[in-house]
């Protein structure tokens, strides 16, 4: 059990690296913004069972769910802008 | 007792209600903003009323009941207090003076202004270590939300930058307060420092990462290129509430959490301070935007607190009183120079210059810079003075040479903008002050002058000062709307009262300087009735100067006489600068002088940390250092005597003063460095370094000066100029006496210093009457004025004759005096270049009188009229005792050898009744002897006869006009080719040109542009780009962690 | 007192009488030189009447009037306050009122009187010959201090009788034999010092019409030649005082200055004109440099 | 090596923050810097947890049961450092919610996104 725990946390660790580096190499914003979604979402699997589920709870609303939802909002407007301007 | 919770509620529920209102309310916000900043700011002063009377005493507040960690726990004492009202205060004003913006713009500002503020007060109080991250965090968000809300792009992206960094910090920090919770199981910063003791190596990294966090918060150099942009682009409110509120808040709490550190952490935060201190003022040396330029000043004396709070175990809890008398004026300064900037439109520093159009707030500025110059009375100079005799005492010499190499180029740059605001052309000619934008400002310059008077209370070293002098500043400036007239005789009154009353008190050399101090007072005042109008502002600064110089002949104590020191200079500086163009030698006047001061102010606490004595006595020591002691304080006073090599601000101060203005600073003020180096050399005597004698280093330098000093003068055009080289010779030929450390050589100097007095009074004076006629100082273009001002004309012949040692005058006093002190002393190459600088001394002198006043009258001078009679008077009062003193030297040479005798019995003169009528006294040295009265008579006699003889054989004695000369058989026509006036000495420059290459002035040029250069080099870290700074953070960050932690 | 008065009445007549004759011979050697025959030994008492006896004489102002009585009281009182004869009561003038430096001094009391006045008339000629003057007296200055101090360092003493004392006994106790580099320094100074070719540009009798007195005429002009009659005199009396033992009787004293006076007059009869800035450089260099190690020598050698 | 969930929980941490550190240096996009600091937060925040976690023990949550008020300093793990995880988390929010503001503000002047195109204040 110990171990299958190990195996699983060692693999969402990878995957929220691997996550981490595209957000920040990913030449698409969107995409780099819900790897970064990602990564809050799985961090608060993380916190859960590191014995914390209050943290998981507020990762995931605010970190995963409204951070990611506010850096849309902002994507799509700076995109705007810049629309206007080719106009 | 009011719980500072109620600062909490307030702040945080009106802050969330505040942010809800909308535009229609705009009136309402605002009345409840400035409301509940005046309760904060009343509930500090309730605080501070009630633990300074004992009504109740300092305290823990809990939260809810519990104890920490699951608690906020709050203590309240006299120092949170303070720091609670300077921030308040600040705040306060900070929202009177947004409330255009909070009635315009339906943005909450007003809002996040009071979170901000109670994040600011919690963070004084709270002793909670993940309290102080929520508060940092509350004011990062509220302080870029303000920025934000601004609609100027360029905050905008300093905002940006500043967020981005508080953000690294603020991870810093959290990751601190986490680590420290883990090693010590506690948040509450009262327990954990009973651990520190025991502290884990966890514990030391987490507080090297708080403290570092808060270090950065600070802005050292070099991860600060945020801040400085903050400075520069946000609203100058805003720059006012960074540099002084959070930078208030940030540094009392650094020295909260400083205690959990170690000594290794203390010594960081002192280098990393005085780096601070030392490259922001350099780099800012460079700057031409204002607001930038106060950022930049900003992170200096922040960086200068830091660097005296990380001192601490060395200097012991002093140096709170210390950093906060520095942070005081720091606070009150800026904001209030942030807040000015508010009111000039326009983004250059000569923009400024709009400031003068309206005296008060001209008086405003003048007081922040020269509180932030640690002038006296100020908190920071009695805090600059504290701070330097601590760290002397603990030998800490490195740290010592960077605060000071770092004021004085902070000086510079802020004496460079004076300058420029007192001076320069301005383009706008209507004052737009705003009243209410000053009303912030004024308050803190009083603010700033009350707490000069409480700073000296915390003073460690005695101070039986003398105030008196200074209240004849007050009233006149009190009075100065009075005519001129009325204050010239009001301050004439003072001398006097004063000098009947302190003079007969006074004894050996402070009796014969204060009677140079106090004469030469009274002779320029009396010039001064020739003046009309209101002369705003020059007479506070007159007393200023001369209570400065009589303070400084009374003051017994090493304090005393800095005090007085830094009272006169800036006295004079105002004094030179009010000249039309003197504003780049005024400057150059204040950099030497500071330069000088602060060798100075270093000499004194090293002094005092080899005697431990705080009188003048302290000087008197035997110990390794007494020859760098003594060559510090030997550089710094000569640089007001204009040795050569530190003259070149002379001839420009002195000659672009105003016309009653060159004899103060020529005549009298020189005066001063000579009195220090009295004093010094009386104290310390000869030293020596490596074997060599310094006295005859001295003596060389001294002979230079004179030598130099003469030709230049003898090549100079401008009278006034002419006459400021001289003042450089004169006071070459009083060093050169000075440093025989013999009686004669000291009756030479001292004798010379008296002279000089009366004679460069006198000629200055002269000078100043032709140019109030001809308003012309180019003396070729003038010609025949004896004509027309042949009183004028008496004097400075009288002048010349004396100054040039030609006998029966006084000056031959001079000559005779030196040459036997040469001999005496086998000085016998010195004596030579003496004998050399007295001759080229004719040379400058025939010039003098020559070329203004004798040969071709000029066209445009012919109605020039005769200089009026209040010049004239003192001119000829001083004739009167050149006169009285010429005739019978005794009266003079008699009283100094006596007093001389005390401290050189041996080779003094000889004073005998001759045998002949009369009973005048000759004077016998050892080698030669002298007859001042005989020599008068017989010369008399002489031109008497001769007189006679002359108008018995004359015939027909008749004056012809002004062309009818012997010329070729012609009769020239225009007197502008017949005077032979100009380049005058040209054979002699051909000759001896090479001693007139200007090789000091070259030298300092150099110096300047390469501290410039560097400067230059050093600022173009700051890129711009947010990344950048970011990296300096994390660089920063990196190599403080490995000083700390012990290498690579 | 009164009696002092007297004596130097005596001795001023006396001395100025011997220096219009000497000026005599001196212009005849000139002219020799020159293959003339030149003028009287008494040429200067006509000169002096016929300026004197002129009708009419006009003055610029007040300083003009002024300025050769300066340059006479210069002359006058420089030998008023030495004595010029050892030990004799009617030529120990006014020794008493100072020393050798008083001596020094004084004689610029003359010079600036007459350069003032000489400017006030308004002739360029007359400031260019002050300013020639004032220049070259710089230099010339230097090596002269500089072979009196060693003068004043041997003698432990700076009052002339006291020098003329202690070279009393046999001309080898002059200063000449016992300190000849000092004398050397002096007496080339002395050439600068007695307006002479090579260093007459002052007066320049070709370029600017005898430099400063260019204006003067008349009862000013007798004023100003009796100071030419008397200053040489007194200088050359202050040299034999200091280097040649001084004198002991009137005649002694009248032939060592005679013959020191002819010092400058041979080498200017043999020698071109100096511009003021050679004479500044060379003043500054050879007589200097002797001056120096005449002092070094006395430092070193006699002490 | 044995591994740990707390280790991997460290080492996870310390590589999001580096990551994030990395990129608010290297991206010039900003809102890829921001996004950058927002998952150098997320690795504080669980580099934070995972120091404080002690293996084998429960949330800290009295629940009656295991958890109780008298064994809660033996069974469960320290509740204060979760605490301040959150307000982190909150406050981070906030921060980012700033930043996204301000990236906002500056696009709309100059049309970008672009860091190399806000330096003009410099110097």
């Amino acid at each position: 059990m110990e171990t299958f725990k190990i195996i699983m946390m060692a693999t969402l660790a990878v995957v929220m690296i691997i996550s981490a580096i595209m957000a920040v190499l990913s030449k698409e914003m969107p995409l780099a913004i819900l790897a970064s979604g990602a990564i809050s979402l799985l961090a608060s699997i993380f916190f859960l069972i590191l014995a914390s589920p209050d943290v998981a709870m507020t990762e995931a609303a605010i970190g995963a769910g409204l951070t990611t939802f506010l850096f849309f909002i902002i994507l799509r407007k700076t995109e705007q802008n810049s629309h206007e301007d080719k106009k | 007792m009011v719980s500072p919770f109620y600062i909490l509620i307030v702040g945080l529920g009106l802050g969330f209600l505040l942010g809800m209102t909308g535009k229609k309310q705009a009136a309402l916000t605002n009345m409840l903003t400035l409301f509940a900043m005046a309760f904060f700011t009343g509930v500090s002063l309730h605080w501070i009323q009630g633990l300074y009377t004992g009504a109740f005493q300092p305290s823990m507040v809990f939260s809810a009941g519990f104890k920490p960690p699951f608690s906020i726990s709050l203590f309240l004492g006299m120092h949170e207090a303070v720091i609670s009202l300077m921030i308040n205060v600040l705040g306060l004003i900070s929202v009177w003076y947004f409330r255009e913006f909070l009635l315009r713009d339906s943005k909450p500002l007003g809002a996040v202004l009071l979170v901000m503020f109670m994040g600011l007060n919690m963070l004084v109080f709270t002793r909670d270590l993940f309290n102080i991250f929520v508060f940092l965090e509350i004011t990062a968000i509220s302080m870029s939300g303000i920025i934000l809300m601004n609609d100027n792009h360029h905050a905008h992206a300093a905002g940006f930058k500043y967020l981005l960094a508080s953000s690294l910090i603020s991870a810093f920090y959290l990751l601190g307060a986490v680590l420290i919770y883990f090693s010590t199981g506690s948040l509450y910063l009262d327990d954990i420092l009973t651990m520190k003791s025991a502290f884990a190596p966890m514990a030391l990294i987490a507080v090297f990462l708080m403290v570092i966090a808060i270090v950065i918060e600070l802005k050292p150099f070099p991860a600060n290129g945020w801040a400085l942009d903050v400075y520069e682009a946000a609203h100058p409110g805003i720059g006012a509430i960074v540099s002084g509120a959070v930078t208030t808040t940030m540094l009392f709490l650094l020295n909260k959490i400083l205690v959990l550190g170690s000594d290794k952490i203390y010594l960081l935060t002192a280098s990393v301070g005085a780096l601070t201190f030392l490259f922001s003022n350099w780099m800012g040396l460079q700057q031409k935007n204002p607001n930038r330029l106060l950022g930049y000043s900003s992170i200096g004396q922040v960086g200068l607190v830091l660097a005296i709070l990380g001192m601490k175990p060395v200097l012991g809890d002093g140096v709170e009183m210390i950093g906060f008398g520095v942070l005081l004026t720091h606070f009150l300064a800026k904001a209030g120079l942030f807040w000015l900037s508010g009111t000039v439109k326009g983004s250059s520093l000569e923009s400024w210059a709009i400031l003068r159009n309206n005296p008060v707030i001209l008086t405003i500025f003048g007081i922040f810079v020269f509180a932030l110059s640690a002038f006296p009375p100020f908190p920071s100079f009695y805090a600059k003075w504290e701070l330097i005799i601590g760290l002397s005492g603990t030998g800490n010499y490195l740290l010592i040479a960077l605060i000071l190499l770092g004021s004085l180029f902070e000086v510079i740059y802020l004496f460079r903008w004076f300058g420029i605001v007192v001076k320069a052309e301005s383009e706008e000619s209507d004052s737009g002050i705003e009243w209410g934008k000053a009303a912030g400002p004024a308050l803190f310059a009083l603010a700033l002058l009350a707490g000069g008077y409480f700073a000296r209370n915390y003073l460690s070293a005695p101070d039986m000062m003398n105030f008196i002098p200074l209240v004849a500043v007050v009233v006149l400036w009190v009075l100065d709307f009075m005519p001129a007239w009325a204050k010239n005789t009001l301050l004439l009154a003072m001398v006097g009262i004063y000098s009947w009353f302190y003079l007969p008190q006074y004894s050996d050399y402070q009796l014969i300087f204060g009677i140079i101090f106090m004469a030469g007072a009274v002779l320029t005042l009396l010039y001064g009735y020739s003046e009309k109008g209101k002369r705003p502002g020059f007479y506070p600064l007159t007393a200023m100067m001369f209570a400065g110089l009589i303070m400084l002949v009374e003051a017994t104590t090493l304090f005393g006489f800095f005090f007085a020191w830094e009272v006169m200079t800036a006295g004079s500086y105002f004094l030179i600068l009010r000249g039309k163009k003197s504003q780049p030698h005024a400057l150059s006047y204040m950099l030497f002088s500071f330069g000088g001061a602060l060798l100075i102010l270093a000499g004194f606490a090293m002094a005092h940390a080899v005697t431990g004595l705080w009188t003048l006595d302290a000087l008197v020591m035997d110990s390794p250092l007494s020859p760098v002691i003594f060559i510090m304080l030997t550089l710094g006073f000569l640089t007001k005597t204009a040795a050569i090599g530190l003259h070149i601000w002379l001839p420009g101060a002195h000659s672009e003063a105003e016309a009653d203005v060159s004899p103060m600073v020529s005549g009298i003020l020189l005066k001063a460095g000579v009195y220090g180096l009295i004093v010094l050399f009386m104290r310390m005597g000869t030293q020596y370094i490596g074997g060599v004698d310094l006295m005859v280093i001295l003596s060389w330098v001294g002979i230079l000066s004179a030598l130099i000093g003469n030709l230049m003068a003898a090549m100079q055009e401008d009278m006034k100029r002419l006459l400021a080289y001289s003042s450089v010779g004169q006071l070459g030929y009083i060093l050169f006496g000075l440093s025989m450390m013999s009686n004669l050589g000291w009756l030479l100097a001292i004798s010379g210093a008296i002279m000089h007095f009366l004679y460069k009074t006198m000629l200055f004076q002269a000078v100043g009457g032709v140019y109030s006629r001809t308003h012309d100082r180019m003396m070729y273009r003038m010609g025949g004025l004896i004509f027309r001002m042949p009183m004028t004309f008496i004097v400075v012949l009288i002048g010349i004759i004396a100054l040039s040692g030609v006998p029966p005058l006084s000056g031959f006093a001079g000559k005779w005096l030196s040459f036997n002190a040469v001999l005496q002393k086998e000085y016998y190459l010195q004596g030579a270049l003496a004998v050399l600088a007295g001759a080229v001394a004719f040379l400058y002198l025939f010039r003098l009188i020559h070329a203004p006043f004798l040969g071709q009258l000029k066209d445009n001078l012919r109605k020039v009229k005769e200089a009026s009679l209040w010049i004239l008077l003192p001119q000829y009062l001083v004739i009167a005792v050149i006169m009285a003193v010429s005739t019978v030297p005794g009266l003079l040479l008699e009283r100094i050898g006596k007093l001389l005798a005390k401290t050189f019995p041996d080779g003094g003169l000889l004073w005998v009744d001759s045998k002949i009528p009369f009973g005048a006294r000759t004077a016998i040295s050892e080698y030669g002897y002298w007859n001042g009265t005989y020599v008068m008579l017989v010369t008399i006699g002489i031109f008497g006869i001769l007189l006679i003889v002359q108008l018995l054989m004359q015939r027909n004695n008749k004056k012809v006009g002004q062309f009818n000369i012997v010329y070729s058989g012609e009769r020239p026509s225009t007197p502008e080719t017949t005077h032979h006036a100009y380049n005058f000495y040209a054979h002699y420059s051909k000759a001896l040109g090479f001693l007139m290459v200007p090789l000091a002035e070259r030298f300092w040029t150099w110096i300047s542009e390469r501290v410039h250069d560097i400067a230059h080099q050093l600022r173009q870290l700051y890129n711009g780009n947010g990344q950048v700074y970011l990296m300096h953070i994390m660089f920063f960050f990196l190599v403080c962690y490995f000083l700390i932690n012990g290498g690579f | 007192m009164g009696e002092k008065i007297v004596y130097a009445i005596i001795a001023v007549f006396i001395m100025l009488n011997y220096g219009f004759l000497v000026n005599g011979v001196i212009r005849r050697i000139y002219a020799r030189v020159g293959r003339r025959i030149g003028v009287p030994i008494y040429q200067m008492y006509i000169d002096l009447f016929k300026s004197w006896g002129l009708r009419t004489n006009i003055r610029h102002g007040t300083m003009f009037y002024l300025g050769p009585i300066f340059r006479l009281t210069g002359g006058i009182g420089l030998f008023l306050f030495m004595p010029a004869v050892y030990g004799l009561a009617l030529f120990t003038n006014f020794s008493f009122s100072g020393d050798l430096l008083l001596l020094l001094s004084f004689q610029f009391f003359g010079t600036l009187g007459m350069a003032l006045g000489a400017s006030e008339s308004g002739h360029p000629n007359s400031a260019i010959g002050v300013t020639r003057g004032l220049a070259q007296m710089t230099a010339v200055e230097v090596p002269f201090i500089l072979a009196i101090m060693a003068v004043a360092i041997q003698y432990d003493s700076l009052s002339l009788t006291e020098i003329i004392a202690q070279q009393q006994g046999g001309f080898l106790n002059w200063t000449l034999f016992t300190n000849p580099l000092a004398t050397a320094a002096a007496l080339l100074a002395m050439l600068g010092a007695m307006m002479r070719a090579p260093f007459d540009v002052v007066l320049a009798p070709q370029e600017i019409p005898i430099g400063p007195p260019t204006e003067y005429h008349s009862n000013y002009m007798v004023f100003l030649q009796s100071n030419r009659a008397i200053f040489p005199l007194a200088k050359s009396i202050l040299f034999m005082n200091l280097f040649f033992g001084g004198a002991t009787t009137i005649v002694m004293m009248l032939v060592k200055t005679f013959i020191l006076l002819m010092w400058p007059v041979l080498v200017g009869v043999s020698f071109p004109r100096f511009r003021v800035e050679q004479s500044i450089r060379w003043f500054l260099r050879v007589p200097m440099i002797i001056g120096l190690l005449g002092i070094a020598y006395v430092h070193f050698f006699l002490k | 090596m044995n591994l740990t969930i707390d280790k991997i929980a460290l080492l996870l941490g310390m590589s999001l923050m580096l990551i994030g550190l990395w990129g608010g240096f290297t991206q010039k996009n900003l809102l890829k810097i921001i996004l950058s600091f927002s998952i150098f937060d997320t690795g504080l925040n669980i580099l934070i947890v995972a120091l404080g976690y002690l293996p084998g023990r429960t949330a800290p949550i009295i629940d009656g049961s295991a958890v109780t008020p008298e064994n809660l300093a033996l069974v469960a793990i320290d509740p204060v450092p979760q605490a301040l995880v959150l307000t982190a988390i909150v406050i981070g929010f906030g921060t980012t919610a700033l930043l996204l503001a301000y990236a906002l503000k500056l696009n709309q002047h100059k049309k970008s996104l672009d860091i190399n195109q806000f330096t003009d204040l410099k110097w």
